[in-house]
C-alpha cells in the first residue's frame, strides 16, 4: 500500500505543481517530496520488522499483470533518493529565486522523476522496467535541457541519443527474453531460466547489460555523462549523479541476482574490468579537468566503476552486496553534496573553475566545509560511509584473494585524494583573493543543504549496522 | 475472388517498390514527396485489399485513418519543408 | 498462399531498403519521406504480424504526427549541420549484428508462450472483450500509466526546450482551409469511432488522440489555429485532466485492495472513462509536440 | 520459416541498421530517424518472435503500442532539442 | 454476377494504378506528374473500394469502404494544389526535370 502511494503521490503532484504555475509549484513540491520521506521511513521500518513483499498491481499477479517486489535493497534505495530529494528541493527553491529564474518546468519534471526512480526500485517486470527507465532517462534528459542555455541543449540532446539507443538495446534483450520464456516476471525468469543459461538467453542478457551499461555511464560509454552532468543545473546535476545513474546499475544487479543467477562467473569479469578502466579514466580526466562541475562529473565516471568491480564478488554474499549499497549510498550522498556546493561556488563567484575557486578562500565556510567532508566519504578516510564501503569491498575481495581488485581500491582512494585537494588546495590560496571580483551572496539555505548532505554522507557509515540489517531482510534474491 | 484480391495487393506492392524507386532517385524534392504519396494512396488500396484477403474487418479501420490523414505529410511538405536551397541532391 | 510469401518477401525487402536509404543517403529531404515511407511499410508489416491495433497506431502517429514533425524540422532551419559522416562503416556494423542476432533466434525452438492463454482466460473479468485493450488498461495498465508520464516529461522537456515568448499562426490557405474544413470534423468522428471500438475490436485511446493531434496539426498548417506560446492555464488543465482521472481511478483502491484494482463488474465503464479522458488530454499532449514547436520560418510566407 | 520469423528477422536487420547509424553518423537529424528505425526493429522482433508458432499475442502488441508512443515522446523531444540548437546556430550568424 | 463485377473492377483499379506508377515515372515535370498521380491512383483506389465493397458481408462495412474513395480525392485535391501553389512561388519551370534544384 506504502508503495502505491509513493508512485502515486510524485505523479499527482507533477501534475498539480505544472497547474499551479511556478511559485505554487515550489511549495508543492516540497510538501509532496516530505511526505515521500515519510512514507519511504514507514516501507523501510515495514520490510525490516515483517520482510520483503510482493505487490500485485492491478491484483492480477505476474505473469498476466506486473508484480513490484519490496525487500531491504529497494527500500534502502527508495529511502535514499527521498533523503537526497528533500534537501535538493530546499536547495532548489532557493537557487532559482538566487538565479531569478523560474521553475515552470522543473518541478513537475521533479515529480515525475522521482516517481520513476522509486517505480523502477520496486519493479519486478522486465518490460515494466523499461517503461521506467524511459521515464527516468526523458524525464532527466528534459530536466538538463530545462536551463535553457546552448550548452546544455547540446550535451541534453548527446544524452537523449545515449538513453534511446540504450533504451533500444534493453528493449530488444527483453523482446528475445518474452520470446524464448514467454513471460516478462521477474520471478517468473528467476525459476525459467536454467542455472546454466541458453545462448538466446545470454544473448538478450548481453542486450540488457549493454543497454544499461550504457545508462550507467560504464567506460567507455560515458561520454555523454561529463557533458551532462558538467553543465546542467547545480540541483539537477546533484540529481542526476546522486541518483539517476545508480537506477540503471540497480537494474543490472537485479537482474544478476534474480535472473541471472546462473550466468557464469567468468562474465562477470567484463563489468568488473571495464569499472577498473572506468576507475583510472575517469580519475585521470577528473585531475586535469579545468571546470569544477566537469571534475565532479568525472569523479562520477570513477565512482560509477567503482560499482562494477562488485560483480565477481557476489559469490561472497551478504558481504558483497552491503558494500556494493554502502557505496551507492555514500557516493549518493557525497556527490549530491559536492554538486550543490559547486552550485553555490559558481553562483558567488560567478565562473565555473577549479582555479577560480581561489576567489572563494576564506568565505562561505560551511561550503568548505561540505567539499571537504563529502572529499573524505569519496577518497574513504574512516569514520565516512565511503570508508566502510571501501573496508567492506577489500574484506570481500581478499576472501576472493582478488589481489589486483585490492590494489585498484586503494588507487581509486589515492586518485580521489588527489582530485579533492585540487579543491580543497584552493581554500587556502588566499593570495589570490584580492584580484577576486565582488562575491554574490548565496541564500543561507543552499549552504546548509551542501553541509547536510555530505555530513550524512560521513555519517552514514555509522549506521552500517542498521543498513546491513535491511539488506538482510531477504536480501536481494 | 480471394486469390485474385491477393493477387492484386501483390501488384500492388510491386507498384509500390517502383515508387520507392522514385523516393530514392528523385530527382527534385517534390517528386520525392509526390512518390510519397502514391505510395499512401496505393497503401490504401493494399490495406483494403488485405483487410479482405485476411478477413479482417479491422484492417479497413487502418485504411480509413491512413485515408483521412493523408493529407498532412503532403501539406506539411509544401508549406513547411519545401524551399528553392537548402539542400543537397546526391 | 505462395502469393502471400511472395508479399512477405517484398515488403521486408522494401522495409530494410527503405531504412537503409533514409539513414545512410545524403540528402536530407530523401531522408525523411523515405522514412514516411518506411512508416507507411511498417503499417503493412503489421496487418501481415495480424496486429491491427499496432498498425491503426503506426498509421496515425507516422502519417499525422511524426511525418509532420519531421517534414517541419526539415524546413525549419537552412543550416544543413552535415556532421561527420562515417555511412560506409555502417553497413559492415549492421551486417554483422543482424548476423549474429539472426543467427541465434533463428535457432530457437517454434512454441508459444503461456500468456495468450491466461489473457483468455482473464478477459471475461477484464471489463471488455478485446484482448490487447484488456491488457493496456487493465492487466499491465500501470504501464499505460507510466507511459502517460513518460508523454507529459517530454512535453514539458519540449516546452522548456523552446521557450517561446509569442503564439505563431502560419499564413492562411483559403483552399486548403476549404478542406481542412470537411477533413477535421471527420477526423474527430473517427477519434470518437476509435475510441468506443476500443472494448470490442483493434482502436482505444491513444489511436484516437493520434489522429486527435493529427487534426490539430491540420489546422495548425492551414493557419486556422496558432502554435503554441506558454500554455494557458486552461490548456493545462485540458492536459492534465486525463492523466488526474487516470490516478484518480487507480488509486482509491490501492489501500485495501491494490493500486489499479478494477472491479470485475465496473471495470468496462471505469476503463472507458479512462480512454475517453486520456483520448482528449493524450490528443492534446500530441498536438502540443507539434504546436509548440511550431515557428514563422521563411517557408511559410510563401511567395516570394 | 514461417512469415511471423520473417518479420522478426527482418526486425533483427532494421535494429541493426539503426544501431550502426545512430552510433556512426553524427548528423543530428539522421540520429533521429536511426533510432526510430532502431526501435521499428525490436517492435518487430518482439511480436514476430513471440507469434512465431503462429497464435496472435495481445501481450507484446499491447507492450509494442507502449513503445511507440514512447517513442513518439522521445523524437518529438529530440526535434526540439535540434531546432533549438539549429535556430540558435542560424541567429548567430 | 457480383462476383463478375468485383474481379472487373479489381483488375481495372490495378491498371490505373499501374498507369499513376508509370506516369510518375516517365512524365517530364512535376505539374504533368501531379496528374498522372492524382488522376490514376484515386480511380484506382475508387475501383479497388467499390470491388470490395460489392463483396462486403454487411451494410456498415460496405459503406466504410465507399468512405474512403472520397476522403482519397479530398486529399489528393488538398496536397496537390498545396503542391503545385508551392512549386509556381518557387518558380518551378514546365517540362523541366527537377528544375527545382540546384545544380
Amino acid at each position: 500500500m506504502l508503495i502505491a502511494w509513493l508512485i502515486v503521490l510524485p505523479l499527482a503532484w507533477a501534475l498539480a505543481a505544472w497547474l499551479a504555475g511556478a511559485r505554487r509549484g515550489a511549495t508543492i513540491a516540497c510538501a509532496g517530496v516530505l511526505v515521500q520521506l515519510l512514507l519511504a521511513l514507514a516501507l523501510a521500518r515495514e520490510v525490516a520488522a515483517h520482510g520483503p513483499f510482493t505487490y500485485a498491481v492491478g491484483g492480477w499477479g505476474a505473469p498476466l499483470g506486473i508484480d513490484l517486489h519490496v525487500d531491504g535493497l529497494s527500500a534502502l534505495l527508495v529511502l535514499l533518493t527521498e533523503v537526497v530529494a528533500l534537501p535538493l528541493v530546499l536547495y532548489t527553491r532557493a537557487w532559482l529565486v538566487a538565479q531569478e529564474q523560474d521553475g515552470t518546468y522543473l518541478w513537475p519534471l521533479l515529480g515525475l522523476l522521482l516517481a520513476a526512480l522509486h517505480a523502477l526500485f520496486v519493479s519486478a517486470d522486465l518490460f515494466n522496467l523499461y517503461v521506467t527507465l524511459e521515464l527516468l532517462g526523458l524525464g532527466a534528459v528534459a530536466l538538463v535541457a530545462s536551463g535553457g542555455e546552448r550548452k546544455q541543449l547540446a550535451a541534453a540532446l548527446r544524452y537523449l541519443v545515449a538513453s534511446l539507443v540504450a533504451s533500444g538495446c534493453f528493449l530488444l534483450g527483453v523482446a528475445v527474453i518474452y520470446g524464448i520464456h514467454g513471460t516478462v516476471s521477474l520471478a517468473d525468469l528467476a525459476e525459467r531460466v536454467p542455472a546454466d543459461p541458453t545462448t538466446p538467453t545470454l544473448l538478450a542478457g548481453a542486450l540488457m547489460l549493454l543497454g544499461l551499461m550504457i545508462k550507467t555511464a560504464l567506460f567507455p560509454f560515458h561520454g555523454w555523462l561529463p557533458a551532462a552532468h558538467g553543465s546542467a543545473a547545480a540541483p539537477v546535476s546533484a540529481l542526476l549523479s546522486a541518483l539517476v545513474v545508480k537506477a540503471s546499475f540497480y537494474v543490472i544487479l537485479r537482474l544478476r541476482l534474480s535472473v541471472y543467477s546462473g550466468w557464469a562467473e567468468q562474465l562477470d569479469w567484463l563489468p568488473a574490468l571495464l569499472g577498473g578502466g572506468a576507475i583510472l579514466y575517469g580519475s585521470w580526466c577528473a585531475l586535469r579537468a579545468e571546470r569544477l562541475k566537469m571534475l565532479i562529473a568525472y569523479s562520477t565516471v570513477a565512482q560509477l566503476g567503482y560499482l562494477f568491480l562488485l560483480f565477481p564478488l557476489l559469490a561472497v554474499g551478504e558481504l558483497a552486496l552491503t558494500a556494493g549499497a554502502l557505496q551507492i549510498l555514500a557516493h549518493a550522498l557525497a556527490k549530491a553534496a559536492l554538486f550543490a556546493a559547486a552550485g553555490i561556488a559558481l553562483l558567488a563567484s560567478g565562473r565555473d573553475s577549479v582555479a577560480g575557486l581561489a576567489s572563494l578562500a576564506g568565505v562561505l565556510p560551511l561550503t568548505w566545509f561540505a567539499f571537504g567532508l563529502a572529499g573524505t566519504s569519496l577518497m574513504g578516510l574512516p569514520p565516512s560511509g565511503g570508508f566502510l564501503a571501501k573496508w567492506l569491498l577489500i574484506d570481500a575481495a581478499i576472501m576472493r584473494g582478488q589481489w589486483i581488485m585490492i590494489l585498484l581500491v586503494v588507487a581509486s582512494g589515492l586518485l580521489a585524494a588527489a582530485y579533492i585537494f585540487r579543491i580543497l588546495s584552493c581554500a587556502f590560496r588566499s593570495a589570490e583573493r584580492e584580484q577576486a571580483v565582488a562575491l554574490r551572496p548565496v541564500p543561507r539555505t543552499m549552504e546548509w543543504v551542501a553541509f547536510a548532505l555530505a555530513a550524512a554522507s560521513v555519517l552514514v557509515g555509522l549506521e552500517a549496522n542498521a543498513i546491513a540489517g535491511l539488506l538482510g531482510t531477504g536480501g536481494a534474491r | 475472388m480471394s486469390e485474385l484480391a491477393a493477387a492484386v495487393a501483390l501488384f500492388l506492392l510491386l507498384n509500390l517498390a517502383a515508387a520507392l524507386v522514385v523516393v530514392a532517385r528523385g530527382p527534385g524534392a517534390a517528386d520525392r514527396m509526390l512518390a510519397a504519396l502514391l505510395f499512401g494512396t496505393t497503401g490504401v488500396a493494399v490495406l483494403m485489399l488485405s483487410a479482405f484477403v485476411l478477413a479482417q474487418s479491422p484492417v479497413v479501420d487502418v485504411a480509413l485513418v491512413l485515408a483521412l490523414l493523408a493529407a498532412i505529410a503532403g501539406i506539411a511538405f509544401a508549406r513547411r519543408a519545401w524551399q528553392a536551397t537548402g539542400h543537397d541532391d546526391a | 498462399m505462395n502469393v502471400a510469401v511472395v508479399f512477405d518477401g517484398v515488403l521486408a525487402a522494401g522495409l530494410v531498403w527503405a531504412a537503409a536509404g533514409a539513414l545512410l543517403g545524403r540528402d536530407r529531404y530523401r531522408a525523411v519521406i523515405l522514412f514516411i515511407v518506411f512508416g507507411l511499410l511498417m503499417t503493412l508489416a503489421w496487418v501481415r504480424l495480424s496486429a491491427p491495433d499496432i498498425a491503426l497506431a503506426e498509421a496515425a502517429i507516422g502519417a499525422g504526427l511524426t511525418g509532420a514533425l519531421l517534414l517541419d524540422a526539415l524546413g525549419g532551419t537552412t543550416a544543413a549541420t552535415a556532421g561527420r559522416a562515417r555511412r560506409w562503416m555502417v553497413l559492415p556494423l549492421a551486417v554483422t549484428v543482424a548476423a549474429v542476432l539472426a543467427a541465434v533466434l533463428r535457432a530457437l525452438p517454434v512454441r508459444s508462450g503461456p500468456l495468450p492463454d491466461a489473457v483468455s482466460a482473464a478477459l471475461p473479468e477484464s471489463g471488455v472483450t478485446h484482448p490487447v485493450t484488456a491488457v493496456l488498461l487493465n492487466f499491465r495498465g500501470y504501464d499505460t500509466l507510466l507511459e502517460v508520464a513518460v508523454l507529459l516529461a517530454a512535453l514539458l522537456g519540449v516546452l522548456g526546450a523552446v521557450r517561446h515568448a509569442e503564439p505563431v499562426r502560419l499564413a492562411s490557405a483559403p483552399v486548403l482551409q476549404a478542406a481542412a474544413r470537411v477533413l477535421v470534423p471527420l477526423m474527430m468522428l473517427a477519434a470518437g469511432y476509435l475510441l468506443w471500438a476500443g472494448a470490442h475490436r483493434p482502436g482505444g485511446a491513444f489511436q484516437a488522440a493520434a489522429v486527435l493531434a493529427a487534426a490539430a496539426v491540420l489546422l495548425a498548417l492551414v493557419g486556422m489555429i496558432s502554435g503554441w506560446g506558454r500554455p494557458s492555464l486552461r490548456l493545462r488543465c485540458a492536459i492534465a485532466a486525463g492523466p488526474l482521472l487516470f490516478l484518480a481511478i487507480a488509486a482509491p483502491l490501492a489501500g485495501r485492495a491494490a493500486l489499479l484494482v478494477l472491479p470485475p463488474q465496473h471495470a468496462g465503464l471505469l476503463i472507458l472513462l479512462i480512454e475517453a479522458g486520456l483520448t482528449l488530454s493524450l490528443g492534446f499532449l500530441l498536438a502540443g509536440l507539434f504546436l509548440a514547436l511550431l515557428r514563422s520560418d521563411p517557408v511559410d510566407t510563401g511567395k516570394r | 520459416m514461417s512469415a511471423t520469423l520473417l518479420y522478426a528477422l527482418t526486425g533483427c536487420a532494421l535494429f541493426a541498421l539503426g544501431l550502426g547509424a545512430t552510433v556512426l553518423v553524427t548528423e543530428p537529424l539522421r540520429r533521429v530517424l536511426a533510432f526510430n528505425v532502431m526501435g521499428s526493429g525490436a517492435f518487430l522482433v518482439f511480436v514476430g518472435l513471440a507469434q512465431r508458432a503462429g497464435v496472435s499475442d495481445p501481450v507484446p502488441q499491447a507492450m509494442v503500442l507502449t513503445g511507440i508512443v514512447v517513442a513518439v515522446a522521445a523524437t518529438a523531444l529530440a526535434l526540439a532539442l535540434i531546432r533549438r540548437l539549429e535556430r540558435d546556430d542560424d541567429d548567430a550568424r | 454476377m457480383l462476383e463478375f463485377a468485383s474481379t472487373a473492377l479489381m483488375l481495372l483499379g490495378a491498371g490505373f494504378f499501374f498507369a499513376g506508377t508509370v506516369g510518375l515515372l516517365r512524365f517530364p515535370d512535376v505539374y504533368s506528374r501531379l496528374h498522372a498521380l492524382t488522376k490514376a491512383d484515386n480511380l484506382g483506389v475508387g475501383c479497388i473500394a467499390l470491388a470490395l465493397a460489392l463483396q462486403a458481408d454487411g451494410l456498415a462495412s460496405a459503406l466504410k469502404l465507399l468512405l474512403i474513395w472520397p476522403l482519397a480525392l479530398l486529399a489528393s485535391a488538398a496536397v496537390s494544389y498545396a503542391i503545385a501553389e508551392r512549386a509556381h512561388a518557387l518558380g518551378t519551370p514546365l517540362g523541366d526535370a527537377g528544375a527545382d534544384d540546384p545544380p
